[in-house]
């Protein structure tokens, strides 16, 4: 009997319910899969699972509604944060969140982000920056780091033809319509538990009807790197938030979390 | 005693659960899963130093793993 | 009903706008754009006092994707355009087929191509009966000839599209845009029931999550797919509508829609004045085309001419149409050049059988 | 019964309202009517015309390139719509601003209205305008006076309605001068 | 010459790629999409190496309004997308065609509607050859059915397009962009002479400003515009094309265009090896579409069937084209189901006049 | 002859050549009109008048190639960024420039205008805020101050759901990418000289090389504000200044002129 | 002595001009123009007052003025 | 002449590679020949198919349905293929990976290779595709295995040319295997 007690074992790490028990189609080591999880975490923690509608993007996350079990409507290419509007202003007393790549939120998206950011539609968006248009093969992407080569940017991007690659989360957190604007990265524990609770922060603030939250993820994209796994992840801690800051960059709260 | 459990099908051998676990209980085995891919274990001489931190499930990107813990085990890393 | 006892002297944009507001029109987005704007302005007031809502998009693009947005929430929405941003639509239509989304699109159309002009224009038949998208897909299209029937259209346009599940377009031009005729404004807001609407999204509670798509990635997945929807659109036939103005011992049928069907048919009268032995047809829905009505007079030997303010668009459905019997000729008032009756007695007179026969 | 007018002039000579006007006399007394604007191209200081037909039978074409009658507020409108009034059309010309000598008297039913004369004697050349539809009214017979000064609450908004007498006396006016040719 | 002493093994994409630089393009820009990716990929190079710009533009309606820019300055210069993206360039080609500019525009066609997928698919037929942007214009429109002819037809847009300053579209699919084959790529890229660009833009320089523009505001201007737009696209006629195989003796015409032509030529082989008397056509230009040989052929008797890769838009034209003689039978693939010659020896064996008849 | 010397008088304000004689389809009052003088005389100064393209926008401008006798491309509404983009890169050695509204540049070109902004394309924008769509008859403008009635914001525009009006200097000053932003105003002599300095500053750029420059006009639109020239004028002076400071945003020469 | 000319058939009567001329030179007309815009001008009584600043010309939104000056005139406001 | 073949297995088993190769070694044959690749829809771990078609004539549809001849490198391709091919085709299995069980030998022609320990014995398993191909030249004679051999440049880049011998090998292993049998 004691030694029953001493044995029996507590599950300390489980998946959320909400989040498919299938096999994903993302290439080893890429971090959708680990903001996949966070999601599918928070919406679990703040228990709105049942009245959240996840506005789907076209890029490797295009199947998100096969892994977060939820009310889902797929956006043409770049204009999620229109669908978002269109969805939460018809329902305004569900969850709704985005959820987009780099080129689909920063380059075709661009005007539709900022318009929905700067008129505090009260939603979340979760910005998955990988540096690359996975989906496509890994061309250029507007995030692309100077220097990085691509399918597009053999040479490596140029800051002269290309320009500076974009800092989404600091220019939405220049807006006056914002809530809230973060950056955070997956690729350590240390960044994952922040990220979970920044990402928390991000919804909690739409349940409150505070306003816009927008959550830039730093992301691995291993194949379009062509890196390894492993490699990829350390890149995203090196030279990806030496350029990219993380941080909170506008928090209407003023906490600092 | 804590122990990670790993689901061998969703497992891509990415090693990123390698990379963060302080025990360094986790690598990859010589076994390929259905879809092709080598896939992770603990061998039987690390088992023993697990700890049930979750540090390994926490980033595996694949959801490959879950970790138990013993109801009274030491004085593990808490999840979060 | 207070609504019902007096006429209203609207115009064609004011008329569609009140449609949408009786048809219980829930979310209406809009980008600026001349000949419509009367649409946005006055839908910004009413739309939001009935407690609907209302936002000025930043872009027409935006505002397609956010009519699919709300709809994809089962509501009755609605945008409105002119032809360039029509034409920027074309990608968020193609989705809303896609994924059976109940959208109303209004075009005022105006002429092209480019910048064009503000004026009348017939010049978008095309890539509204066939989807100026990608793809196989159709959009329901009704095309009113004057004010009461913009406001009458405009409500079956939302029962139309949700039935179908379908994107319906309502197509006028600056003519009907910006005319003014008595109205009978004769629907209350409709209140509507909430049925019929279980595939709509509102959050997965107590129930199997929804998935509204078009992506249909797996081997023959996407051929089923179409093929569901090319089904939907044999049954969207119908739906044809039409009026025959004289038609039964008319020896020449002079096809037109829309402003240009009313502007022929100023121009039959003139004629019948003259014994002339001349119809008009009018084809009210543009897809589904009223093929079977036509082909039937064709059957019967009548000799037809197609009228357009364009360069030539829907002459060839009327060909289509009557092909086992008939031809058509054709004549064109290109866009930039207002239509008159007194200029189409000409061509008509020429295309009489006896005369071109 | 049908009638058509093209109603034109210079942008800020009222020339919409009276058409306006028009449509909701003929509307009030259960006829079928369009009101057909057409703007030109510039935003301001171009001329403005616009059709309205009027009917007890569903009208046909709301534009009309031969009209049966036509109000001209100034010059660059005579020289573009006076050759298309059919023979025998009603043409009814502000002579304040329209030299009498380039109207057509033999071809059509002239009809010479100082209309700002007439107007600026009411205290207001703004209503240049009545005077016009007044005298067209007259001229054609084709629908009571009593119909389109009824119909002036319709055209002016509750802030405006203390104009509404004077420009019934203008209306009037415009009416009695016609009769009075 | 180096280039013509060997063959290339090349995907159609890159097929095009290298016509386009052998045409002596001086721009390139594009946005990503699949099933066209190796064509900037590779031009990102290859256009650069020989002094051309690329760039990757923030969309494709960026992408196509580059386009404009560099063709108002005389430029050869393309851009190339796949279905969804060559719907948002709808209104940018409108204006293009409204201000006579000579852009090329590639599009690898995929399954739609909406996301749909990125099988092989001619479901843009109607947009390309009616153009789904607004107004009344037509781009020519050539197809390609092998890499030769990606190479060949490429060269030729560019040539087309100066010739008629008109945009042209290469339509393609995704069989054609991914599939393999031998070309020649036999031209050296072409010297331009400068010549033929005094419209163009350079700075008014010892001369009168020039101005490329759609918009035509004042009364009737828009409609001479027009006219001579559309008298532009009857001269366009000359420029049909397509291609006839063992028409003479058959009995069935079979119509397809592109892929699907080819597909279709080895169902007629198989066929024909049966005696079945059964040839091809396969319009090579989709716009201007070759009615007068399809006439011609209709007025010896022959039966047709028109095969497609959609649900049916060319057999408008085909009908079109043959109604005052026969008509056309249709066999559809639908997009998301690949099409191959055994599935079309039953649907042509029935449409067999002796069978149908 | 004395008396003739004394007489003999000098034109001291002259309209440049490039500037054509005649009469502007735009309402009394309108700054539309200012802007296109000062652009004529900043051509002529800078003599470049032969060697410039000029990309037309669609707003009230859109007539634009009546006035300056340039070669002109037009754009579609908003493309004007892109379409530049295209003709310098297509004539590197051109003098190019687009003029845009606030409606073209703001609402639907912001993507456009944004990324050739970034990039550092080697052009100069001229952008005439009047805070409203002025061709299309007056409605709400990204630009439309708080609380301004506008033919589709009845009630005057709402921060809640229209969200602030967009201060589009400061965010093109924000891109690494751009050499030179600056917001001037033509409501009064001071203010049109040194508009007249930094927009010439605006071109002097182009012609060295240096990138993209960006050159904000503060416009009264008399008609669709409903109020007399000399009230709309007032405004810009007024309340419009206030909201959209004037100023230069960013310049790489950092001479602060 | 300076002056300023004003060509009528321009000038819309928007008045911008006089909100900035230093001497209140400027004043509007009863003449309307063939357009139907009253139009300004400089009574007689003020035309002596005229600098020639070039001010008015400056901010007329329809380049309907030129302006001229003496060419010892007095000690008026320079041009740029 | 005319050959066509399916190539098909998991995507990083080389499935592409020698579908190009076959492609280039007809084509320096100056034979015609297309190469069409259908990629699984997942972006990795997925199946690869492609089709050859080889031929001395102009070739019509790239896209067979039953072909002539198969390549087979994984389990679920034999599923979805073999039932596909004619009577009388040509099947070439690699057993290393295939359940020799699940193979048609009477309809068809079949080989069974084991490509991967016949690679494994030259030192790399990843050459099992070329072990195929040489098994397939053999067992339809339809090009010469030097012709393959000799295009194994003008698919390696120069940096990997110092493969070509290795590869040259297993081509030949593979064809003698299938002779042996
Ligand atoms: C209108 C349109 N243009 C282009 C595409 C092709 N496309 C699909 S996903 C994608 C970009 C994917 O990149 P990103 O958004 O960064 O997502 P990732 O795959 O990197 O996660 C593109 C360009 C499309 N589907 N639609
Ligand atoms: C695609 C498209 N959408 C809308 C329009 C209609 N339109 C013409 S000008 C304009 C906006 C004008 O406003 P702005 O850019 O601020 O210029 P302004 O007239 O105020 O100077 C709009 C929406 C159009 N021509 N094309
Ligand atoms: S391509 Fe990149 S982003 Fe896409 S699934 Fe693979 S690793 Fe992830
Ligand atoms: S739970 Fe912690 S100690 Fe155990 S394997 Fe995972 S990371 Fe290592
Ligand atoms: S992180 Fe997950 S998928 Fe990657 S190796 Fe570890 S268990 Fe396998
Ligand atoms: S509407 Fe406004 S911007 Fe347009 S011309 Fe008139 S005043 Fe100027
Ligand atoms: S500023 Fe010019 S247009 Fe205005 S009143 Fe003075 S002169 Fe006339
Ligand atoms: S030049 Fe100067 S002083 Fe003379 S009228 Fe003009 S503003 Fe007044
Ligand atoms: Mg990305
Ligand atoms: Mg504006």
């Amino acid at each position: 009997m004691t030694q029953a007690i001493q044995t029996e074992e507590k599950q300390v790490f489980r998946l959320p319910d909400v989040l498919a028990d299938t096999a994903t189609h993302f290439c080893p080591g890429c971090h959708h899969g680990i903001v996949h999880r966070l999601l599918a975490d928070v919406l679990d923690q703040l228990g709105v699972v049942q009245d959240t509608i996840c506005v789907a993007s076209v890029g490797c996350s295009v199947f998100i509604y096969n892994y977060l079990l939820l009310d889902t409507v797929e956006s043409p290419h770049g204009r999620a944060a229109a669908v978002a509007t269109g969805v939460k202003r018809a329902n305004p007393e569900n969850v709704v969140f985005t959820y987009q790549g780099d080129g689909d939120l920063a380059a075709i998206g661009l005007s539709e982000i900022m318009y929905a950011a700067n008129r505090g539609e009260n939603m979340t968006v979760v910005f998955v920056n990988n540096t690359v248009y996975g989906m496509t093969g890994g061309q250029l992407a507007p995030t692309t780091m100077v220097g990085q080569k691509t399918t597009t940017s053999q040479q490596g991007r140029s800051f002269e033809t290309d320009g500076a690659p974009l800092k989404m989360t600091e220019i939405i957190a220049g807006l006056p319509g914002v809530y809230f604007s973060a950056r955070v990265a997956v690729n350590n524990v240390k960044n994952i538990k922040k990220a979970g609770k920044i990402l928390k922060k991000g919804f909690a603030n739409q349940v409150q009807h505070k306003g816009f939250s927008f959550v830039e993820f730093l992301a691995a994209c291993p194949t379009n790197w062509r890196m390894t796994p492993v490699e990829a992840n350390e890149r995203v801690g090196g030279e990806m938030i030496d350029y990219f800051p993380l941080g909170i960059f506008k928090d209407n709260d003023n906490d600092g979390l | 005693m804590s122990r990670v459990e790993i689901r061998e099908n969703r497992c891509k051998g990415c090693l990123l659960c390698t990379t963060v676990c302080p025990e360094e209980v986790l690598c990859l085995s010589d076994r390929m899963n259905s879809s092709g891919y080598k896939v992770v274990h603990v061998p039987e001489s690390l088992q023993e130093k697990c700890k049930g931190c979750s540090f390994c499930a926490e980033i595996c990107p694949d959801w490959a793993l879950t970790v138990f813990r013993d109801k009274k085990g030491g004085q593990a890393h808490e999840k979060k | 009903m207070k609504k019902n006892d007096t006429n209203l002297l609207v115009k064609g944009n004011e008329a569609i706008a009140l449609g949408a507001v009786a048809a219980g029109c829930e979310c209406y987005f809009a980008y600026p754009i001349t000949p419509q704007s009367e649409i946005p302005e006055l839908l910004s007031e009413s739309l939001v006092e009935v407690g609907g809502t209302f936002v000025q998009a930043e872009s027409e693009i935006a505002a397609a994707n956010m009519l699919l947005g709300a709809t994809a929430c089962g509501k009755r929405a609605m945008t409105s355009s002119s032809s360039p941003g029509i034409a920027l639509k074309q990608e968020a239509i193609s989705y809303m087929a896609g994924s059976q989304l109940p959208g109303v699109i209004v075009n005022i159309c105006r002429g092209g191509p480019g910048l064009g002009s503000i004026d009348p224009s017939q010049g978008d038949y095309y890539q509204t009966t066939r989807g100026g998208g990608h793809g196989d897909y159709r959009t329901l299209t009704l095309a009113p000839a004057s004010c009461q029937e913009a406001y009458d259209l405009t409500i079956r346009a939302f029962d139309l599209a949700f039935l179908y599940r379908n994107p319906v377009v309502v197509l006028g031009d600056a003519i009907l845009g910006q005319m003014k005729e008595p109205i009978k404004n004769w629907k209350e807001r409709v209140v509507l029931d909430g049925k019929g609407l279980d595939w709509s999204l509102s959050g997965a509670r107590n129930r199997e999550p929804r998935l509204l798509k078009s992506l249909y990635l797996s081997d023959g997945a996407l051929a089923g797919h179409n093929r569901k929807l090319q089904e939907k659109y044999q049954a969207m036939r119908k739906e044809c509508d039409w009026e025959e103005y004289r038609t039964q011992d008319a020896e020449l049928i002079v096809v037109a829609f829309g402003s240009m069907g009313r502007i022929a048919k100023s121009a039959v009268r003139k004629l019948r004045e003259k014994n002339e032995k001349v119809g008009l047809f009018r084809p009210i829905s543009l897809y589904p085309f009223p093929e079977a009505p036509l082909d039937r007079l064709a059957a019967q030997g009548k000799g037809f001419l197609t009228l357009e303010n364009n360069a030539g668009q829907m002459v060839d459905d009327v060909r289509l149409a009557i092909r086992r019997h008939a031809d058509s000729g054709l004549h064109c008032v290109l866009p930039g050049h207002l239509a008159n009756p007194d200029d189409l007695l000409g061509p008509i007179e020429e295309a009489m059988p006896a005369k071109a026969g | 019964m049908y009638q058509d007018v093209i109603i034109a002039g210079f942008g800020g000579q009222g020339v919409m309202l009276i058409g306006n006007l028009l449509a909701y006399a003929a509307m009030d007394q259960g006829l079928e009517c369009t009101f057909m604007p057409v703007y030109g191209v510039e935003m301001r200081g171009g001329t403005a015309n616009c059709t309205v037909v009027l009917s007890d039978e569903e009208i046909g074409s709301p534009i009309v390139y031969s009209p049966k009658s036509l109000i001209v507020m100034n010059q660059p409108s005579v020289d573009k719509f006076q050759p298309r009034l059919a023979i025998g059309g009603v043409l009814v010309a502000n002579t304040s601003i329209i030299d009498p000598g380039i109207l057509e008297q033999k071809r059509l039913r002239t009809f010479s209205v100082p209309a700002n004369s007439i107007a600026d004697k009411l205290g207001t050349a703004k209503m240049a305008n009545m005077v016009m539809l007044g005298a067209w009214l007259e001229a054609t017979g084709c629908l009571a006076l009593e119909s389109a000064q009824g119909a002036l609450d319709r055209v002016f908004s509750k802030q405006n309605s203390r104009l509404i007498p004077l420009n019934e006396k203008a209306l009037k006016q415009g009416a009695e001068y016609v009769r009075g040719v």
